[in-house]
Order: C-alpha cells, then sequence, then structure tokens
C-alpha cells in the first residue's frame, strides 16, 4: 500500500490518457489528486515506515515534501478543472496526462532514498512537466520548452555526474560503494574530500538549475513566462521543492563529512547571488508571470542561503519552503485568472484588476504581501527565524544583503503588482468571456488561508513534522 | 502596581475591546449592499462605541492601572505574543479614539467619495491597528499591527485611485512603509540578541556599543520614517494630500504619533544612553521642524500644506525627546522631565489642532471642490463656523498664547534655554533660536494659508458659491476647539497624565511637572489675556455694529482703481515669494515664469511650485539610475540558449578546480 | 493692586505716546523745522478716539477685532518686562517666551486684519511683515540666551535686574553685540527708518504703514497706541540692558529710567534723519546681521570660564 | 583483458573527435550510434564476471543508443530535410582542436586524481571526462536543434562511462531507469524538434531569442 502515492498517479496518467471524454478528464485528474492526498495524509499521520525495500523509503524530510506536493497538487487540479473549461478550444488529453506523471515523479522523488532514483525522479519531473509548458502552442511557448528542457536536461545530466563522483568518492574511502543515503551518510567521514566537493558542487550546479539559482536560471523566465498559471504553480511550489530537498540531502551529506564549510560557503554565495540578480532584473519587469519568475528565482535563492547558515536554520529554512510552495500557488493562481479576464499578461494589457476582478485582484495584492516576508503570513515568521539565526551567527554582512534584497524584490514586484490591479480595466476586459467561478478562485482562497494561518499560529501536526524533518536533515557542524 | 501577569486589568480589556469593534465596524458593511445606507450607520456607530470604550479604557491605564497581560496565539512557541496595557500606551490610544471617533462623524457628516465601502472597512481595521501596537506587549503582535496598520492606510490614500497622482502617492507610501518594515525585523532581532526576548525588555549599559547604536539607527529609521521626519518624509505630504480628508485628519494627527510611540519606547528601553543619540535627536528636530515649515509656506495645495505642518510638529517633539535624551545622558532630571513632559504633550496637542486644520480643510475642499487655496477666498463670510474653528487651530498650531501649542512649546523653550544656564551644556541651548524662526515662519504660513482661503473676496465661482459645512462636520470641529481650549487655559489638568506616562517611560526618578514648569502662571496668564481681550472686543464692538448699519455696503478703498477684481489680491506663492526665495537653496521652485518677447505681450501666466526636494532631486533621480543600470544586466542574456549553457559553464569550471585542487578549507 | 501694577499701567497707559512726540520733535529739529509740540500724539490719538468707523463690506469680524488683541498683547507684554526699581508684575520663569509670542500674537491679528480687506496693498504689507518678522524672533531668542546665561534666571525680570553695574565693565562685548541686536530688533518690530518708514504715503514701499490703511477712527487710534507701546516696551529691554541701573530706587529710579527711554527715543530721531531706507531686499541681511551679533554674544558668554 | 579495454576506450575518444570534426548532421548521428554500441561492449569488458545482470544491461543500452535513438533522428532529420550544420557558431576545425584540448586536459586530470585502483580507474575517468567536454562543446557551438541534442547524447555517453566504474552502486532499477529517462528526454526533444521546424520552418537556434528581457 504504501507505494499508492507513486504508482497511483503513474496509472492515472495513463487511464487519463486514453479516456476519450474531454470534460472527465479534468474530473479524474481532480479525482486522483484527491485520492493521492488521502493517501498521503494517511501514510505521513501513520507511524509505519512506508517504501519499499532500501531504496524506496519514507523518511521525515520525505513525509513533509510529499505532504507539501500532494497539498499543491490537489489545490492545481482542483483549478485546473475550472481552467480548461475556459480553454475548450486546446485539447487537454496530454495536459492531464502529464499533470499526473508530474505528480508520480515528484512522490518518486519523495520516496528515492537512492542517489541514481533521486536523479530519475527529478528527470521524471522535468520529462512530464515539458509537454505542459508547451500548452499554449505559441511560438514562443515552444522556445519556452525547448530552453527549459535542454538547459534542465544538461543541469540534471551534471548532477548525475555528481552523483558518480559522491559514489566514487565512497569507492575510495573504503567499503562497498554505495548510493543510499544511509550508507552515505554512515560512511561518510571516510570519503574522498576531493571528489566529494567535486560531486557535491556538480549536484549544487545541476540541481541548481532545476531550483533557477543564478546563474543557472535563465529558463526560469521563459518557462513561467509561457506557460499556464497551474503549470507555473507546480513548477514553482512542487518541482523546485524536490530538487530543494535532493540539494539539503546532499548538503547534509558534505556537512557528515567535515566539508561543511565549504558547502556553506557556496551555498550563502549562490543564494546571495540569485537573489541580487532576480531583485535586479525584476525591477521595471511589465510582464507579470515572468515578475513572478523572477520572485521565484529570488526565494530560492533565500533558501539557498538560508541551508547556508547552518543546523540553527533548517527548520525556519523547510517551513519557509513550505510557505513559499502554497504563497507561489496563490500568486500563479491569480495571475492566471487575470491573464484570462485580460487576455494578456503585461501590465499594458492588464490595469484595473481590482475592480475587473475584485476577488483574484484581493488575492493576487495580499499574496504579494504574503511572498515578500510581510506580517502577519507565513514568509514573515520563516523570514525572521533566518535573519535571527543570521544575526546569532554574527553574519551581520549577510543579514544586510539579506534585507537589501527583499527591499529590491518588494520594489520590483511591488510597481508591477498595483500598474495591473489599479486604475480602470480597460474596454476589451470588461467584455471578455472570464468570470470568477469556484474551482479558479477556491484553491487560491485556501492556500492563501493556509499561509495566514502558518503566520498566526502554526498547526502542531504541521509543525512537528516540520521539525522532525529539520532534525533529520540537520546534521554535522 | 502592576498586577500578576496573569490577570488582564480592566484598562485592558476596555482597550481589546475598543479595538475589535473598529475592527468589526466595517466587515457590516461588506455584507449589506454597496448602496444601503445601513452600512455607514453601523460602521460610524460602532466606531463611536469603540471610541467611549477607549477613551474610558485609556484614562483608567494612564491612571496607573496598568499591568496584566492577555496572551494571543502565538506562529511558534518561541515566540511569545501579548498584549498589555501601560501608561505609554494609555497615553498614545487616546488621541485614537478621539481623533478617530470624531473622523468618523465627520466622515459620515461629509458623505463619502465612491469606494465607500472599502474607505470604512480600511478606517476600522486602521484604527484597530492603531489602538493595538501601544498595546503590543512584544515584536510580533507589534510587527502584525504595524503591517494591517500600513495596509489600511496604503488602500485609504489610493482611494480616488483611478488619478495617477494618487497611485504614485500610494507606491511611494508603500515602499517606504515595507523599508520601515524590513528595518523593525532587524531592530526587534537585535533586541532578542541583547535582551534574549522579543517582549521589550530593558537594554543593559554594558550591552556591545556597537548593537546598542544600530538598535538606535534602526529605531531612527524605522520609527523616523513612520514619523515623517526629516530627511526620511518624502513620502509624506503626497500621501496625506491625496488621502480623503477625515482620514488626512487621522493620518497626521494619530497615525504618525505610533512612531513616536516606537521611538520613546525603544529609547526608554536602553539604560544610560550615550549622550551622541540626544545630540542627533536634537539636530534631526531642528531639522525637520525649520524645513517642514519652510516646505509648507511653499505649497499651494492646502493638505499638502497641512501636511508639511505636520513635519514641522514632529520637529518639535523630537526636540523634546531630544532634550529628555541629553537629560538622561547627563543625569539632570529636570532636563528630562521638560523634554519628555513637552514631547508627549505636543504629541497630543498636535493630535488636536492638526485635526482640527484637517477636518477644517476637508469642509474647504469639500465646499470648493478643489484643494488649491488660490482658488477660494472670503470663505469666511460664507462659511463663518469653519473659518472660526480654522482660525483657531491656525493660532494653536503658531504655538501662540492663549492656546495649547504655546504650552508644550513652553516647556521645551524651558528645557533648551534652561540648558545655557551652564557653560558646559550652552551647545543644548542651540535649537531654542531654531524653534523660535520656526514659529515666527509658522506665523507666515498660517497667516497665508487663513487670509487667502478665509479672507478677502472670492477668487472662484466655486468659492462665492460655498456652502456651510453640516452640523455633523462642524460638531467633531468643536470638541477638538473646546479641547485645544481648555488645554491652553488649564494646562494642570494633562500634568498628572503625562507625568505618569514620563514615570512609566524609563522608570527613571523624575520630579513633578510643577516643579520644573510654571504650569499656574501659564493658566492665570491665558486666562488674564483672554479676560482682556474681550474686555477690549466688548468695549469697540458697538462702535463697529454702528458703523456696519449705517454704510453697510462700502468698498474697500483701492486708491480708486477702475477694474479691481479679486485676482489682483495677494496668492499663495506671492505671499510666501519673500521666505521662499531666502530659501531657494533648499526648496528649489520650479518657477515658470513667462518672457515677455513680443512688443505687444499677449496674455501670459506665473505658475511657481515647490516640489518635495528630497524626492524629485535625491530619490527619483536615484531609482532612475537603478533602472537604467538593471535594464543594461537585462540585455546581457539576449535568448541565446548556447550563451546560457556558457554561463552554466562559467560558473561550474572554475567552482570545479577549486573543489578538486584546492580543497574548501581542510 | 501692589504698587509695581500700578506703576507698570500707568506708566503703560501715558508714556508710549510721548516717545513718539519726542521722535518726532527730534526729525522735525534736524530738519530745521519746529515740528508739532511732543504732546501731538496724545492730541491725534484723542482725536481718532471720537471720530466714526469706516468697515469694508469684505471685511469679517476679524478686522475690528485685530487692533484690541494688538493692544491687549502690547499691554500684556509690557506687564512683563520690569521698569527699573519696580519689578515686572506679572514674572515666572519662562516669561521671555510668553513676551515674544504675544508680540507674535498682536502681529498675527494685524496682518490677517491686513489680508481681511482683500486689497493687494493690504497684502503686500502683511506679506512684508511677516517676511521679515521671523527673522526677529532669533536674534530675540539669542539675546534672551545670553541674559539667561549672565544671570542664570530664566524670567525676564530676573534676567534684567539681577545684573549689577559692574557686570558691564568686564564683559563689554557681548553687552554690546546683545543691545546691538536687539536695537534692530526694536527697528524692524516698530518699523522705524532703516527697515521701514512710517511717514511714507507710497504705499509700494511701506510694510507696517500699509497694513493698517483701511483702519479708521478708534481702531487707528488702538493701532497707534498699540505700536507705541510696543516702541515703549522694547526700549524698556533695550534700556535695562544697556545700562542696568536698578540700585536707584524709589521715583527716582523711575525717573532715571523715563530719562533714558527719552534719550533712546531721540537716538531713534537722530538715526531716521540721518539715515534713509533699505532697499526692501537688503532688510533681511540686516536682521541676519542682528541675529548673529546675538548669536556671537551667546557664543562668547558660553566659553567654558578658565 | 585490459589491451581490449584500452582500444576500446582509445575508439571511443576517436569518435569522440569525429562528432566534432564532421559537418555532416548524419555522420554525426551514426557516430553518435557507434559510440552508443562502444559504450555496450565496453560495460561487458569492464567487468570481470557476466552476470545476467551485465549482460542485459549492456544489450539495453547497444539497442537504445545503437539502433533506436538513431532510428528516431533519422526520421526527424528526414523531415527536416536539411543536411549539413551550416557555419556553427565556432568553426569545425577550432572545435576539433578544442575537442583534443579537452581529452588531453582530461588524461592530465585524471593522472592527477586520487584513483581507488589502477585497472579501471586510469582509464575510464579520463575517457569520461574527455566525452563530457566534447558534448558540450558540441551543444554550445552547433546552432541546429538537432546537433543539440546528438550533444547532450555524448553528455550522457561520457555520464554513462563514468557510470561504469560503479557498477555494483547502481541497482539494476536504478540504471533501467536512467536508461528509460534518456530514451523518453530523446523523444520529446524529437517531438519538440518537429514543432520547431513546423512553427520556425528552420532549426536554426539563432532565430528562436524572442524571449529575452
Amino acid at each position: 500500500m504504501t507505494l499508492v502515492p507513486v504508482l497511483l498517479p503513474l496509472a492515472m496518467a495513463v487511464v487519463v490518457f486514453l479516456t476519450p471524454s474531454k470534460l472527465w478528464r479534468p474530473r479524474l485528474l481532480a479525482a486522483t489528486a484527491a485520492a493521492h492526498f488521502a493517501a498521503t495524509v494517511a501514510i505521513v499521520a501513520g507511524e509505519a515506515p512506508a517504501g519499499a525495500g532500501a531504496w524506496l523509503r519514507l523518511d521525515a524530510p520525505g513525509r513533509l515534501l510529499l505532504g507539501v506536493v500532494s497539498l499543491l497538487f490537489l489545490a492545481c487540479a482542483v483549478y485546473s478543472v475550472g481552467y480548461l473549461r475556459y480553454r475548450v478550444e486546446r485539447e487537454n488529453r496530454r495536459f492531464c496526462a502529464c499533470m499526473l506523471a508530474a505528480l508520480g515523479s515528484m512522490s518518486l522523488v519523495a520516496y528515492a532514498q537512492h542517489l541514481g532514483l533521486l536523479w530519475v525522479g527529478i528527470e521524471a519531473t522535468t520529462l512530464a512537466t515539458a509537454p505542459l509548458i508547451y500548452f499554449n502552442r505559441t511560438a514562443r511557448s515552444i522556445e519556452a520548452t525547448w530552453k527549459y528542457l535542454v538547459i534542465s536536461s544538461v543541469g540534471i545530466a551534471l548532477a548525475l555526474l555528481g552523483s558518480f563522483f559522491v559514489g566514487y568518492a565512497a569507492l575510495l574511502g573504503g567499503g562497498e560503494a554505495s548510493m543510499l543515503f544511509g550508507d552515505l551518510l554512515a560512511s561518510a567521514p571516510s570519503l574522498s574530500k576531493p571528489w566529494l566537493r567535486a560531486g557535491f558542487t556538480l549536484l549544487l550546479v545541476g540541481y541548481g538549475a532545476k531550483l533557477g539559482l543564478a546563474p543557472m536560471h535563465t529558463w526560469k523566465p521563459d518557462a513561467y513566462g509561457e506557460a499556464p498559471g497551474v503549470v507555473g504553480a507546480i513548477l514553482a511550489g512542487g518541482l523546485t521543492s524536490c530538487a530543494f530537498f535532493a540539494l539539503l540531502r546532499l548538503t547534509q551529506i558534505t556537512a557528515a563529512a567535515g566539508e561543511g564549510v565549504y558547502a556553506r560557503r557556496l551555498l550563502v554565495v549562490m543564494g546571495l547571488v540569485s537573489m541580487a540578480v532576480a531583485g535586479a532584473l525584476m525591477l521595471g519587469q511589465r510582464d507579470l508571470k515572468r515578475m513572478l519568475a523572477y520572485s521565484s528565482v529570488e526565494q530560492m535563492g533565500l533558501l539557498a542561503m538560508a541551508s547556508g547558515l547552518g543546523p540553527t536554520a533548517t527548520f525556519a529554512t523547510l517551513f519557509h519552503l513550505v510557505n513559499n510552495a502554497f504563497g507561489k500557488g496563490v500568486m500563479f493562481f491569480a495571475v492566471g485568472n487575470l491573464h484570462r479576464a485580460f487576455g494578456g499578461k503585461t501590465t499594458v494589457e492588464v490595469h484595473g484588476g481590482l475592480r475587473r476582478l475584485p476577488l483574484s485582484g484581493t488575492l493576487f495584492f495580499l499574496g504579494l504581501f504574503a511572498v515578500t516576508g510581510s506580517p502577519p503570513f507565513g514568509p514573515f515568521v520563516s523570514e525572521l527565524l533566518i535573519l535571527q539565526s543570521a544575526f546569532g551567527a554574527g553574519r551581520w554582512i549577510v543579514g544586510g544583503l539579506f534585507l537589501a534584497f527583499l527591499l529590491l524584490a518588494f520594489a520590483g514586484m511591488g510597481a508591477t503588482t498595483l500598474a495591473a490591479l489599479q486604475g480602470r480595466p480597460p474596454r476589451s476586459a470588461r467584455r471578455s468571456v472570464y468570470r470568477e467561478r469556484f474551482t479558479t478562485c477556491a484553491p487560491a482562497i485556501v492556500l492563501l488561508g493556509l499561509v495566514l494561518l502558518f503566520g498566526l499560529h502554526l498547526p502542531v501536526p504541521i509543525r512537528t513534522l516540520i521539525e522532525d524533518a529539520a532534525a533529520a536533515l540537520a546534521v554535522g557542524p | 502596581m502592576t498586577a500578576p501577569a496573569g490577570t488582564p486589568s480592566a484598562a485592558l480589556l476596555l482597550l481589546v475591546a475598543a479595538g475589535g469593534l473598529f475592527a468589526a465596524s466595517g466587515l457590516a458593511g461588506l455584507a449589506l449592499p454597496r448602496r444601503s445606507r445601513w452600512g455607514a450607520r453601523i460602521a460610524t456607530g460602532a466606531i463611536s462605541i469603540g471610541s467611549l470604550l477607549g477613551l474610558a479604557g485609556g484614562f483608567l491605564a494612564l491612571g496607573g492601572d496598568a499591568g496584566g497581560e492577555l496572551a494571543l496565539p502565538s506562529p511558534l512557541p518561541g515566540l511569545r505574543a501579548a498584549l498589555g496595557a501601560g501608561p505609554l500606551a494609555g497615553f498614545f490610544t487616546l488621541p485614537v479614539f478621539l481623533v478617530g471617533g470624531l473622523g468618523a462623524l465627520f466622515g459620515a457628516g461629509h458623505g463619502t467619495p465612491h469606494g465607500g465601502r472599502r474607505l470604512r472597512l480600511c478606517y476600522g481595521l486602521l484604527l484597530a491597528a492603531l489602538t493595538f501596537i501601544p498595546l503590543a506587549r512584544d515584536g510580533i503582535t507589534f510587527l502584525v499591527a504595524w503591517e494591517v496598520m500600513a495596509l489600511t492606510n496604503f488602500f485609504l490614500i489610493a482611494t480616488e485611485e483611478s488619478d495617477a497622482a494618487v497611485r504614485r502617492a500610494g507606491w511611494i507610501y508603500l515602499l517606504y512603509s515595507h523599508v520601515t518594515i524590513l528595518a523593525l525585523f532587524a531592530l526587534f532581532l537585535l533586541e532578542r540578541l541583547l535582551t534574549g526576548d522579543f517582549a521589550f525588555a530593558p537594554i543593559a549599559a554594558d550591552a556591545p556599543a556597537g548593537l546598542r547604536t544600530a538598535v538606535f539607527v534602526l529605531a531612527l529609521v524605522a520609527f523616523g520614517i513612520k514619523a515623517g521626519a526629516m530627511p526620511l518624509h518624502s513620502w509624506l505630504p503626497a500621501a496625506h494630500a491625496s488621502a480623503p480628508s477625515h482620514v488626512s485628519a487621522l493620518m497626521s494627527g494619530v497615525v504618525i504619533k505610533v512612531g513616536i510611540y516606537g521611538l520613546v519606547t525603544t529609547l526608554g528601553l536602553v539604560e544610560a544612553p550615550p549622550l551622541a543619540w540626544g545630540v542627533t535627536l536634537l539636530a534631526l528636530g531642528s531639522l525637520s521642524a525649520l524645513f517642514g515649515v519652510v516646505f509648507a509656506l511653499g505649497q499651494h495645495d492646502l493638505k499638502r500644506l497641512l501636511a508639511y505642518h505636520s513635519i514641522e510638529n514632529i520637529g518639535i517633539i523630537l526636540l523634546g525627546l531630544g532634550l529628555a535624551m541629553v537629560g538622561r545622558s547627563l543625569g539632570r532630571p529636570d532636563w528630562t522631565m521638560l523634554g519628555i513632559a513637552g514631547c508627549l504633550l505636543h504629541v497630543w496637542n498636535h493630535a488636536l489642532f492638526k485635526s482640527l486644520l484637517f477636518f477644517g480643510a476637508g469642509a474647504v475642499v469639500h465646499a470648493t471642490g478643489s484643494r488649491e487655496i488660490d482658488l477660494a477666498g472670503g470663505l469666511a463670510r460664507r462659511m463663518p463656523a469653519t473659518a472660526a474653528f480654522f482660525l483657531l487651530g491656525s493660532v494653536a498650531i503658531c504655538g501662540l498664547p492663549p492656546l495649547n501649542g504655546f504650552v508644550s512649546e513652553l516647556l521645551v523653550f524651558l528645557g533648551l534655554v534652561g540648558a545655557a544656564s551652564a557653560p558646559a551644556t550652552a551647545w543644548a541651548a542651540l535649537p531654542a533660536p531654531v524653534l523660535a524662526a520656526t514659529g515666527g515662519l509658522a506665523l507666515a504660513c498660517f497667516v497665508k494659508v487663513y487670509g487667502i482661503v478665509f479672507l478677502g473676496t472670492p477668487r472662484s465661482a466655486a468659492a462665492s458659491a460655498a456652502r456651510e459645512a453640516t452640523p455633523l462636520e462642524l460638531a467633531p470641529m468643536a470638541v477638538l476647539a473646546f479641547a485645544c481650549v481648555v488645554v491652553g487655559a488649564a494646562p494642570g489638568f494633562v500634568a498628572p497624565a503625562i507625568e505618569s506616562a514620563a514615570a512609566a517611560w524609563t522608570g527613571e526618578r523624575l520630579p513633578r511637572l510643577a516643579e520644573v514648569a510654571p504650569l499656574g502662571s501659564i493658566s492665570i496668564a491665558a486666562l488674564a489675556l483672554v479676560a482682556a481681550g474681550a474686555l477690549a472686543v466688548a468695549a469697540i464692538a458697538p462702535l463697529c455694529r454702528r458703523a456696519r448699519r449705517r454704510q453697510p455696503a462700502l468698498p474697500t478703498w483701492d486708491c480708486g482703481y477702475a477694474a479691481s477684481s479679486p485676482r489682483l489680491q495677494y496668492t499663495a506663492s506671492s505671499f510666501a515669494e519673500l521666505i521662499t526665495s531666502q530659501f531657494a537653496w533648499a526648496l528649489r521652485p520650479h518657477v515658470h515664469a513667462p518672457r515677455i518677447t513680443e512688443l505687444f505681450a499677449r496674455p501670459t501666466s506665473f505658475h511657481s511650485q515647490v516640489d518635495d526636494t528630497v524626492l524629485d532631486r535625491l530619490l527619483l533621480p536615484a531609482a532612475r539610475a537603478a533602472l537604467r543600470a538593471t535594464a543594461s544586466l537585462r540585455a546581457l542574456p539576449q535568448g541565446q540558449l548556447q550563451r546560457y549553457i556558457l554561463y552554466i559553464l562559467a560558473v561550474l569550471v572554475p567552482l570545479l578546480v577549486w573543489a578538486l585542487v584546492g580543497g574548501g578549507g581542510e | 493692586m501692589s504698587a509695581g501694577w500700578l506703576v507698570h499701567l500707568v506708566a503703560l497707559a501715558l508714556v508710549p505716546p510721548l516717545l513718539l512726540g519726542v521722535i518726532q520733535k527730534t526729525k522735525a529739529v534736524f530738519a530745521g523745522r519746529r515740528g508739532s509740540s511732543v504732546w501731538q500724539p496724545y492730541r491725534d490719538l484723542l482725536k481718532l478716539a471720537q471720530k466714526e468707523v469706516a468697515l469694508s463690506a469684505t471685511t469679517t469680524w476679524l478686522f475690528w477685532v485685530a487692533p484690541a488683541v494688538a493692544v491687549v498683547t502690547a499691554v500684556a507684554a509690557g506687564l512683563l518686562v520690569p521698569l527699573a526699581s519696580s519689578p515686572a508684575p506679572a514674572a515666572f520663569p519662562g516669561d521671555f517666551v510668553l513676551f515674544a509670542y504675544l508680540l507674535a500674537l498682536g502681529r498675527f491679528a494685524t496682518a490677517a486684519a491686513a489680508l481681511d480687506t482683500g486689497s493687494s496693498f493690504e497684502g503686500m504689507g502683511a506679506a512684508r511683515e511677516v517676511g521679515f518678522a521671523w527673522l526677529g524672533e532669533p536674534a530675540l531668542f539669542f539675546a534672551f540666551l545670553a541674559l539667561a546665561r549672565l544671570s542664570g534666571s530664566l524670567s525676564l525680570d530676573g534676567m534684567l535686574r539681577a545684573m549689577e553695574g559692574g557686570a558691564w565693565l568686564d564683559r563689554t562685548a557681548p553687552f554690546v553685540l546683545t543691545a546691538a541686536g536687539l536695537f534692530v530688533v526694536l527697528l524692524a518690530e516698530c518699523s522705524r527708518i532703516p527697515v521701514d518708514d512710517p511717514a511714507t504715503h507710497l504705499e509700494l514701499t511701506m510694510i507696517h504703514e500699509v497694513m493698517v490703511l483701511d483702519h479708521s477712527g478708534p481702531l487707528l487710534a488702538l493701532v497707534e497706541y498699540a505700536a507705541a507701546v510696543k516702541l515703549f516696551v522694547l526700549g524698556a529691554l533695550l534700556l535695562q540692558v544697556l545700562a542696568p541701573a536698578s540700585q536707584v530706587a524709589g521715583l527716582a529710579g523711575l525717573g532715571l529710567f523715563l530719562a533714558g527711554l527719552v534719550g533712546i527715543a531721540i537716538g531713534i530721531g537722530v538715526l531716521e534723519s540721518t539715515m534713509a531706507r533699505l532697499r526692501l531686499l537688503h532688510v533681511p541681511t540686516l536682521l541676519i546681521a542682528a541675529v548673529l551679533s546675538c548669536g556671537f554674544a551667546f557664543l562668547l558668554l558660553s566659553r567654558p570660564t578658565p | 583483458m585490459t589491451s581490449l579495454l584500452a582500444s576500446l576506450v582509445a575508439a571511443l575518444l576517436l569518435v569522440n573527435l569525429v562528432a566534432l570534426g564532421t559537418s555532416r548532421i548524419g555522420t554525426v548521428v551514426r557516430a553518435v550510434a557507434l559510440q552508443g554500441v562502444l559504450l555496450g561492449i565496453l560495460a561487458i569488458a569492464a567487468q570481470g564476471d557476466l552476470t545476467w545482470r551485465v549482460l542485459a544491461l549492456a544489450f539495453a543500452s547497444i539497442t537504445l543508443k545503437g539502433w533506436l535513438i538513431p532510428v528516431i533522428l533519422f526520421r526527424a532529420l528526414r523531415q527536416v530535410e536539411i543536411k549539413r550544420e551550416v557555419e556553427p557558431s565556432l568553426g569545425l576545425l577550432p572545435s576539433l582542436l578544442l575537442g583534443a584540448l579537452a581529452t588531453v586536459l582530461a588524461v592530465v586530470a585524471g593522472s592527477r586524481l586520487p584513483l581507488a585502483e589502477t585497472r579501471l580507474a586510469p582509464l575510464l575517468i579520463p575517457a569520461s571526462l574527455a566525452t563530457v567536454a566534447a558534448g558540450f562543446i558540441q551543444l554550445t557551438t552547433r546552432r541546429k536543434a538537432i546537433s543539440q541534442v546528438l550533444g547532450y547524447l555524448v553528455l550522457e555517453n561520457g555520464i554513462f562511462v563514468f557510470g561504469l566504474l560503479l557498477v555494483e552502486a547502481m541497482p539494476f532499477l536504478v540504471e533501467a531507469g536512467v536508461l528509460l529517462d534518456l530514451f523518453v528526454g530523446i523523444f520529446v526533444l524529437s517531438i519538440i524538434i518537429h514543432h520547431i521546424n513546423r512553427e520556425f520552418a528552420s532549426l536554426d537556434t539563432r532565430r528562436m531569442s524572442l524571449l529575452k528581457e
């Protein structure tokens, strides 16, 4: 039963691909997502160690990742039902199938205990999401998909090479070479240092390409800019979380092997560079989805920098990851709605959003404040804790730069958001067919409610989930 | 006399109830249909009741019924969240209830423009946030209430968002308030580092000097921006001008005082503050006071002018606070008492007369339809009551006897000049002449405003057709005017409130206010002045009444000029031209003077405008330069896939070499 | 009504117009004319008091209240200043602020009344009055600082009477500078020659006179009387800085004091006869000079004594 | 056995340079196919004992890389009717020289790095690094989309070579998963190439630069 979250979506992907009726596919997609979420809750809540054999086992970080991915996907699935009703002119067979395939591969990543298997899972997510980006069938979306595929594949190939380097470091360290996390952690001190450092660097660049850390971020604005809103939500919330968990496991192994200082310095520098680049490129950005892409690059930089602050910040990093996943979901759903209502996604076509779509407009506005870490939302608490561990470790410059880049990001995003939401909507927008439905607004409201709840009072079960994951991942100096 | 931490005191319960009522006042409106009048009535009713509860709670808290905390759900176990009412909280929430309640009445009477529902919701939430900020006993609640205040303030500023200038004002405000949020992040974290907890715990004297200075600088930046002290003030004029009048009254009179509350409490926490802090505050206060009024002189938008005056009064408040800090550093409790008393009393006084002026301005703008004072004129004859209240407000804000502005300025003067007696501290007296000059300039500014808006002949059709404000609008003005007179005539009434707030400030033993300040003499002087004035007026009243009856339509003698027109009168820019030319180096006025080129001069126009120098000459060019810089950065990728992969390689290869060869610090 | 109040009220009621008369007499003698008698201002005031009031239709109640306010504030300011031997009846610590702000209140009322008439001349007068007066405030306060530094007291009464004669000798520079600054402030406040020409009839050049152009009858009388009282009060302040002769008690002291005031009036008259009016844009520089001189006096005094 | 190994590795390096040097895409596809086959044989040669697992793995990679992927690529080539890589951004000769330089550097690096045992590693690691470098050169200098796919394939082969060292660490399932992902990746890329051609009427990636700030 324990591998249901992985197998169910893959099986249903095939079923959905074969069902003829265009109306039933989204409903099946939503049903599978609900079933997947139920299974996940059962597994995560239950104490039984889920998984088969040594390679596929759900440990504490895996549980957290599965929970986040499953809930986010459920919201995306429900949103897709409403969204696809407005996109009847498009064939949604491949869309629904690939969505479920993405869910399956993301669940696989949560289960993976083996570096190679982890690589297979992440490569599978890339291949599953490529056709989703191509949903709009325009010249720009082809180019976006092409760049997404090539850069991600090259990145992940480097990650595979990195995994082999780590394996080889284990081989050099005596004992039989194994690429299971458990064994690597156990034999960490004996790993050969240069190979391990080279392996970590390759993995950081590889999975960093999936995360969208600078300078591997170039595909992100194109991919998020051309993909439908809901795909953006999955990419920004789900895929990046999977890649980030892979990176966290690697950091843990490197730290256990005594190379913590090297790894953390690399993470902090790359994190800050990403935040700087994202902040700079967001200034004067006129395209709403590209703005969200840069915001995602900035958040990933923030997470990388936070994970580089040492074991004290692990809880805050994971908490911020959860907040970011749901926060980005809200923003992408709202932008999707605005895109449908205004028929465009740059501030030239989109203005007067609050008047044309009062609910989505308000959600987008509150989402801006949630994502940029304003109280009373969740990211505020996690960013406060991250800053606290930075100041606690006496790293004033890192803390100062962190605050400066947050301000830069707010300046960039705020200008675009206000340009889109304030003022009077153009006449063409008022006549467009789009009306706010339950399915297109409820997921965003639920996710925003969650983010607000996390800010006001983090519920105990979720807190223990994050604390266990943090304890499992925080090892070494 | 603090009750055990567990049981919340009566004052706290009243204050929290008031905050709850405010927050809920707007919600009813959302449920009802847009056109129904009930939404407005419920909101106004809820806010009025809330204000009354709050006033009771505030006085109780001031009366020393402090202590007792109300725990709140905190996001994480490590972060404690609680509310508690102390004398300082009581002191700073009273203006919120008075001005907030009266503002709601004024808004109802005023017939707020479209977007009424959102306006009422945000107005209620803003009042709630303003109530909870002083009550917050820890960083988390403070920050949450602070952000709710910032957000609702933004929505209130951007009420008429179809106008691009309003959107720009809203955006600049939002950016500045985000800077305050981030500064507060760092501030509370530093406090947690120094005192081990987010709660406002005293910072020991032996804490590392670097961190204490950082706390001071961060507090100054975060709360200085909120209070609108110069050079951090650029968001304030445009924001207060574009908000509806009763909201501007609340923002100018009360919301910026939250910044002062933050500064006062944070500085109160630090034990044995260095002298440099007091000197910085004195310098900032002088700068804000003098240039606040100088910029106000250059304005001809009524509400922008009043906003700049808020900056001037914040300067005076900072002078008081600076004096108090100098007193603490040099161990002179009498200066500390004078300084903090002047600071706190001026917070109340400014809340009173500034709201009165903004209500008056709201009535004028409502009557004449524009904020341009050059289009108004002769309104005193058509709106006598509003004119009288505005005049009283103007006299009060200039700090002229017998009203309340004079009392708080006198306290600050006493402290500053007192410092002149000892040679070593003579430098502390230097701000006194600056404050005097500010008083003189404020007089010039308000003679200009009152004279041009209310006196003389109407300069536009709208002004000549102006109608008196409705009774619901005049009532709040009457209450505020009465309060100004009472505080001016009998400062003894407010002395106990100030003393209990001052005592709660730093816990140091301070002398009683009456020992250091001649409150009794001030009352006698004020009453004597009013009595003598009334006597003189009564003497010449019959003569003038007879003159009015015999020659009712006597025109003003204008040297027999045939076609005299209202446009002959002095306008805002011409009246202040003497002073603005003296300060041209700071104001940088944009003057569009006509150049007569042809023989027969065609009709031309003269227009002079004073924009905000810090914003237009410093910040906007810097922002444009940043945009240009990022634009060049953006051109880098040019969309080529090969180039993207080259970037990845460029990063990967050196890192690999470094990893394999160098080794990360074995 | 203790003796102090009586002396002050009588002096304030009777003496001021005399000073105006002395100034006009001095100017006439300088111009080789006999000039009107010294008591002419009293006759003018009485004549105006009986005349009829003319109020323009555009004016509001403020127009005729302002002269009353001007007089009351001037007299009240007078009660704060000691007259040689008799101490100031209404003295209290911090009354120098009340003194300055009372004069400011009077100025506010007069300037507002000027704007009330709605004519461009009064507007010009009001703009110039407030445009220059603000520079007088810091000068006055620097002077007060210097006096406070000298006497250690916070009340005008203490400041002016505490200094014994000798103080003049060992600290002449600060005294001279403060007196010079105060003299310029007096000239500006009472609109004498270097700042403003009271006797001119060309509205474009006037400052104070053009503000009261429209006042007539008793209102004009009140305004003239208020100006005279202000001259008397500032003269008294200046005199007690120049010659702190408070040792001579009783009536003789008062007599000496009045002689001193007349001397100052003569000085003003001489100055007005020998000097032309400054160009309007140079008046601020003169006032800034006054501020600097008082400021410099205060700096001199606040040097830490060796 | 080592002499067979050495010759296979030498052949591998040679094929790398051939792929870099030729401008006809057909030749490059055949070279990459040959490289796939060589890898299969190398997998067998590298292992001492011939368990069924190693045989199945080798057979799968040979059929996949040697036959199935070239078929897909040739079909894509036919639809696009282009034969020659016209003026790549870096000339053919310079890229060849660059490939050679990379191989030399790989060998030098291989010798200086700490190696586990002397039999397999000194041969395979330099080969793997060299092939990876060749793959990157192909990726970054060629203009046509198909050439970039081929570059990616060469890159994957390089990594596969390195993988041979850790055969026992990689369970069969994972190895199969890697191959499957590779295949599906190439399949999706070929579909995209088909759409690129239909949309942009040419595979020249220079025309595909609409998306930029």
